[in-house]
């Protein structure tokens, strides 16, 4: 087994589903030749052609609203959106089309697409590339919502999206593409959709994370370890549906509970997390579920990036504040 | 460019139901017929709209005045070419095999409505304004990929022309070479919009020119110049040509729906003058001319209509109504945990006779 | 002072506004000759010309992103959506553009705009049309959302919408557009931005709504009065930004809260107010704040639409419910 | 239709710097103002570049090769008319006006190079593809409505050209006579895709049919092309004649941005062949051969350039940081309740220096 970055095991995963089904291709802005900006598709127009590996018109609608066609039609698209914040310009090919074409259908119809975007900051982009909007999603029912936070995980998950047979959106924390190598399995393997992963196992608090904070909540476990609080880190993995038993199981054990996230704190799923957890948890809270998020601002240019942020700093005071509560 | 030399409206019989043009390709028999489904379709549509006006039904968007364009269309097309419309398209996917009784349950709310028989290659009706044109580009390109010899044809108003998804469609087919023929039904009005607001250019065909692609018009009223031109304008897409717009010009007879007033923004004289050229009394007038049909077939014909109508009323209104539970049933593949904890709620609350106003 | 509906009160909110003020003016599909599906704005052609009453071609996000242009220009535009549904197509022009001018020009530019739509369920509309979509722009910094419940609100809202510097949306329930009529000042007010109101004062349970969903809270607080529940209706009129101090003093107060609205559940606006509610008033709290909500569906056809939306009884029974608790 | 016989290029000047055209209306003196300023921009560009490479700038995109259509469209411009660019017009802002040190302080993450001076008629660059060309339709509906004389320019690449608030933009302009001048900057590429993958047709100008508008194509690397074209072109658009497409071809030299890497996708002989033309070299072997300018004005320029970008370099090294806290002041004009809450627990974090990186 070698040791891979998370866009490898990204990349292997798009291989691996081409190979194995002929009717999975991918469609976006630069992912042929240029293998996609970030390197993800590096390599399958070689190998699989340019009938299955296309580079698209600078047109997000068109690229969902087609992929969407596509799927309908027979075909496995995985289509991508270049960076996350650029997702908005075919918001209704999502919201409106590939999430309802099979309630609209009544089943007649599916729509097995699997979107991916790259997303978070920590990487000094310029304006909108970093923006978190995975709230949005999460409230459009007929969608499910997926982020890794492991090369594992990454291409399991993405294996996994590309078999299911309803949209997934799959974004993927650009700031953790390279952040780190583990060791991966070459062949086919799924981790299966709607579960969360205990990233670390602990008694005194559970840290609901996702993506890009997944290695800050651990590192605030850690630290708050070595304050002697033990920390459990939830990584939901799958956003929607969410896996509420994981979670509440979890603050059950804990009695309490912080979430993390970098997109902005008003209307974030991190309210979701929160009010999900009061509700079927309420007896076992020993202090409110507290959010620690994105300020309620446009993400920054780069030089206040790692102010705006949250961190394990920022995390720790949060999960000693609900300790001491 | 003079847009109206470039794309003259191609016409076989002019208002008053007068041979203008060649008539070669459509047999008196496929005329017949398509007069039959004609005054089949314009008699359902009148009376969904008195339907609805007895509160049997909820809101109707009629399509008199578009019968030509849309049964002429599918007339053209193989039975496995895909079609992709939009609320207003009930007599393409009607005449291409759908029950007449769907778009009737459709206003009445009935969920079922949007699933299309198998039978029929075609999409459930679509209500955001241009999103089926992509739609119909990534199924025609999902065709291709597969070495399938099917063609897509999606139908749209000269409304949604302005929207950027006809832009992004228009151009990403036409880079794929997407075997795609985008109908663009040019009814002059967008509800209160006339196509002189909505754009600036004489005509929608001309849009072609910006994605150098084929474009055409054709008189939508005119079912054999509409027939004739989609037949050709099919086999050249299905040749691998690349994509094809076509602009049937026609009129909105009526209201935009049962819930619009056309008089509050519409000048009756021309009310007056573009309802002269409809369809339905244009082809009746050719046939008799032509001696193609006679009186009494006509009133066969309306008897025949009227009765088949009735027939769709009737299912329509007896048709089981779907349990409401369905709601849950087709959002995912396999019902979703925090679905299934839902569902149970709705249930007992349903069983609890829940659920009325107030 | 004479009694009128909600559209009537907004469309002479429409009238004074551009009377008062040349620099406003409306655009939209369908809102001259016709004055608007819903007549919103019904004689403004008339009254104040093409020039300032406009119809547009078929492209939300061409309304929306000239209007950003008209206000940078000088204007202040109200734009209408005809139906919340269709702000798919716009949403790059709001979540990028709108509200970010401000922040990306560091204060040299602003976007005074409003934009207007019909929004809920209740009238038996086609698919898209009904839906309630508000969380998403509430995850919007630099915008702001409103909504009325009453015309005297409406009317008073909306004067203080088109005086806002800032863009604001600017939803309308419409099934209360033409539900009862309320005495209205003929003459100009305004009703602060930012401010929830109480519609009911009560004691027991708080119940936290907004726009179509207040009158349904008003009668299930008037069913649980008699079942000897005393309810405070909390009418939040503005969602975005939240008017937290009110929610929370009347939570302390009462010990118990119901937030209700008719949006899908998940990631509704819903989350974030119990979110901020067990934050901020935990120990206060008696029981789990409760969501009274639409299922995590797409938006029912007709024939379902009314067991799918929260209603009086299921109010009740969440109310009753965190009362025993 | 043959776009290369309706959408000629104009050309004053060829690639080896030879007349091909009338050069009238362009001075010798404002040639030769022009010439330092290409130089200049061509200096900070390069200078930018390596600034990036060394690590102290974040991501840059260069706009070397696009100084001549930029240059010379504002040139052509009254003070007060609108300009609406992307990431890569900071040559039109800069000649507008901008401070050179600008688009240093934008790749440096600094906020201020969002705010551009009062005095320059323009926006902040656009990141979103295609978003600013809606705003400047607003803009200049905006001037039209209040009888302000101004027009509105925007400035898109061919890649904005496939999106759909190109299409809305530039209807709704049609529609409204709206003065804008849409100058698309055909640079061959968005990133590493080919112009001829973007589009199926031969131009960007040609799109101007389907809206009526006034189209034209120019040389986009001769900057009296450019300037001769665009000074007509608004003159009709200030004059009421609605607004127009200018498709200024041009070649992008480089990499997109500096995080890109041309050679994984662009051959090289293409660019060895399509750079020849670019518009400084161009216009300098058109200064010597025409005996405007000799070796030692070009060293002195050079030499001028090398110090004004210095300047620049060292101003936007020295620019005062800004607060972080500014990140609370311009979401609305007044601080909201939740925003005064953050930006305290902000203030007091970032005091108690947190917020460095773990
Ligand atoms: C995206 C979107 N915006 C607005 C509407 C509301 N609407 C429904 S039909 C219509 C006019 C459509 O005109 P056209 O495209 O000419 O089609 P027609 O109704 O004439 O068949 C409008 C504005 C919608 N359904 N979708
Ligand atoms: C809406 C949107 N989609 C994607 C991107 C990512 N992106 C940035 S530049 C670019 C290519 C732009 O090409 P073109 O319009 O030709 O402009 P150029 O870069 O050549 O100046 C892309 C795809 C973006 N910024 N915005
Ligand atoms: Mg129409
Ligand atoms: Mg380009």
């Amino acid at each position: 087994m070698a040791k891979v970055t998370m866009i490898q095991a990204i990349n292997q995963a798009l291989g691996l589903a081409m190979e194995r089904d002929p009717k999975v291709m991918v469609l976006g802005e630069d992912v042929g030749k240029n293998g996609g900006v970030f390197r993800a598709t590096e390599g399958l127009l070689d190998r699989f052609g340019e009938a299955r590996v296309v580079d698209t018109p600078l047109a997000e609608s068109a690229i969902v609203g087609s992929a969407v066609g596509l799927a309908m039609g027979g075909m496995r698209p995985v289509a991508e959106i270049q960076f996350f914040g650029f997702i908005y310009e075919t918001m209704d090919q999502i919201g409106t089309q590939a999430s309802r074409m099979r309630f609209r259908s009544q089943g007649r119809f599916h729509v097995p697409l699997v979107i991916r975007a790259p997303f978070g900051g920590g990487v000094r982009t310029p304006e909108i590339h970093s923006d978190s909007l995975e709230a949005f999603f999460c409230h459009m029912p007929g969608l499910k919502v997926v982020t890794p936070s492991t090369p594992y995980d990454a291409k399991g998950l993405l294996l996994s999206a590309i078999q299911d047979p309803d949209p997934v959106l799959f974004i993927e924390p650009m700031r953790l593409y390279r952040a780190f190598r583990e060791e991966v399995p070459e062949d086919w393997y799924e981790v299966p959709l709607g579960h969360a992963r205990i990233a670390k196992s602990g008694d005194d608090v559970t840290v609901v994370a996702w993506g890009p904070m997944v290695p800050v909540a651990e590192a605030a476990a850690e630290k708050a370890g070595q304050e002697g609080i033990s920390v459990e880190v939830l990584d939901l993995r799958t956003l929607s549906p969410i896996d509420t038993q994981a979670i509440i199981a979890s603050v059950q054990k804990t009695g309490r509970a912080v979430v993390v996230h970098e997109a902005v704190r008003t209307g974030g799923f991190g309210a979701e997390v929160a009010a999900l957890i009061q509700e079927h948890a309420f007896l076992s809270l020993e202090a409110p579920v507290l959010r620690v998020t994105g300020y309620d601002t446009p993400f920054p240019v780069p030089s206040i990036e790692d102010l705006w942020l949250p961190d394990a700093g920022r995390l720790l005071e949060a999960i000693t504040t609900v300790v001491r509560y | 460019m003079k847009p109206d030399k470039e794309f003259p409206i191609r016409r076989v019989i002019d208002e008053d139901g007068q041979l203008v043009g060649d008539r070669s390709g459509v047999t008196d028999d496929e005329l017949k017929e398509f007069y039959r489904w004609l005054v089949t379709l314009r008699t359902l549509d009148q009376r969904a709209w008195n339907l609805q006006r007895q509160g049997r039904i909820g809101t109707y968007p009629p399509f008199s005045g578009q019968e030509a364009t849309q049964v002429g269309v599918v007339a053209a097309l193989d039975r496995m070419d895909w079609i992709c419309g939009s609320y207003r398209d009930w007599a393409a996917l009607a005449y291409a095999g759908v029950p007449l009784y769907y778009p009737l349950l459709n206003s009445m709310g009935h969920p079922v409505s949007g699933n299309i028989p198998d039978s029929v290659q075609a999409l459930p009706v679509q209500v955001v304004i241009a999103a089926q044109i992509l739609h119909a580009v990534g199924l025609a390109w999902s065709a291709k990929l597969q070495g399938q010899d099917r063609v897509a044809v999606t139908f749209f108003g000269d409304g949604a022309t302005s929207q950027g998804d006809f832009h992004e469609a228009l151009n990403l087919a036409s880079v794929m070479k997407a075997p795609v023929i985008f109908v663009a039904q040019n009814n002059q009005w967008a509800i209160s919009v006339p196509i002189s607001r909505q754009m600036n250019s004489q005509t929608i065909a001309q849009r072609s020119l910006a994605y150098n692609i084929e474009g055409v018009r054709v008189d939508g009223n005119d079912i054999i110049a509409v027939f004739q031109t989609l037949k050709e304008v099919a086999a050249r897409v299905r040749a691998g040509k690349g994509p094809a717009l076509v602009e049937a010009v026609t009129y909105r007879l009526g209201a935009h729906t049962t819930a619009d007033d056309p008089t509050r923004y519409r000048p009756s004289d021309e009310e007056a003058r573009l309802s002269h050229g409809e369809p339905v009394a244009r082809l009746k007038r050719y046939l008799l001319g032509a001696g193609i049909l006679g009186e009494e077939d006509f009133q066969r014909i309306d008897d025949e209509a009227k009765a088949t109508v009735d027939e769709a009323v009737k299912t329509a209104e007896s048709y089981p109504k779907s349990a409401s539970e369905t709601v849950f049933d087709h959002v995912y593949q396999d019902l979703t945990e925090p679905l299934k904890q839902q569902r149970a709620a709705f249930r007992q609350r349903v069983a609890e006779g829940g659920g009325q106003r107030g």
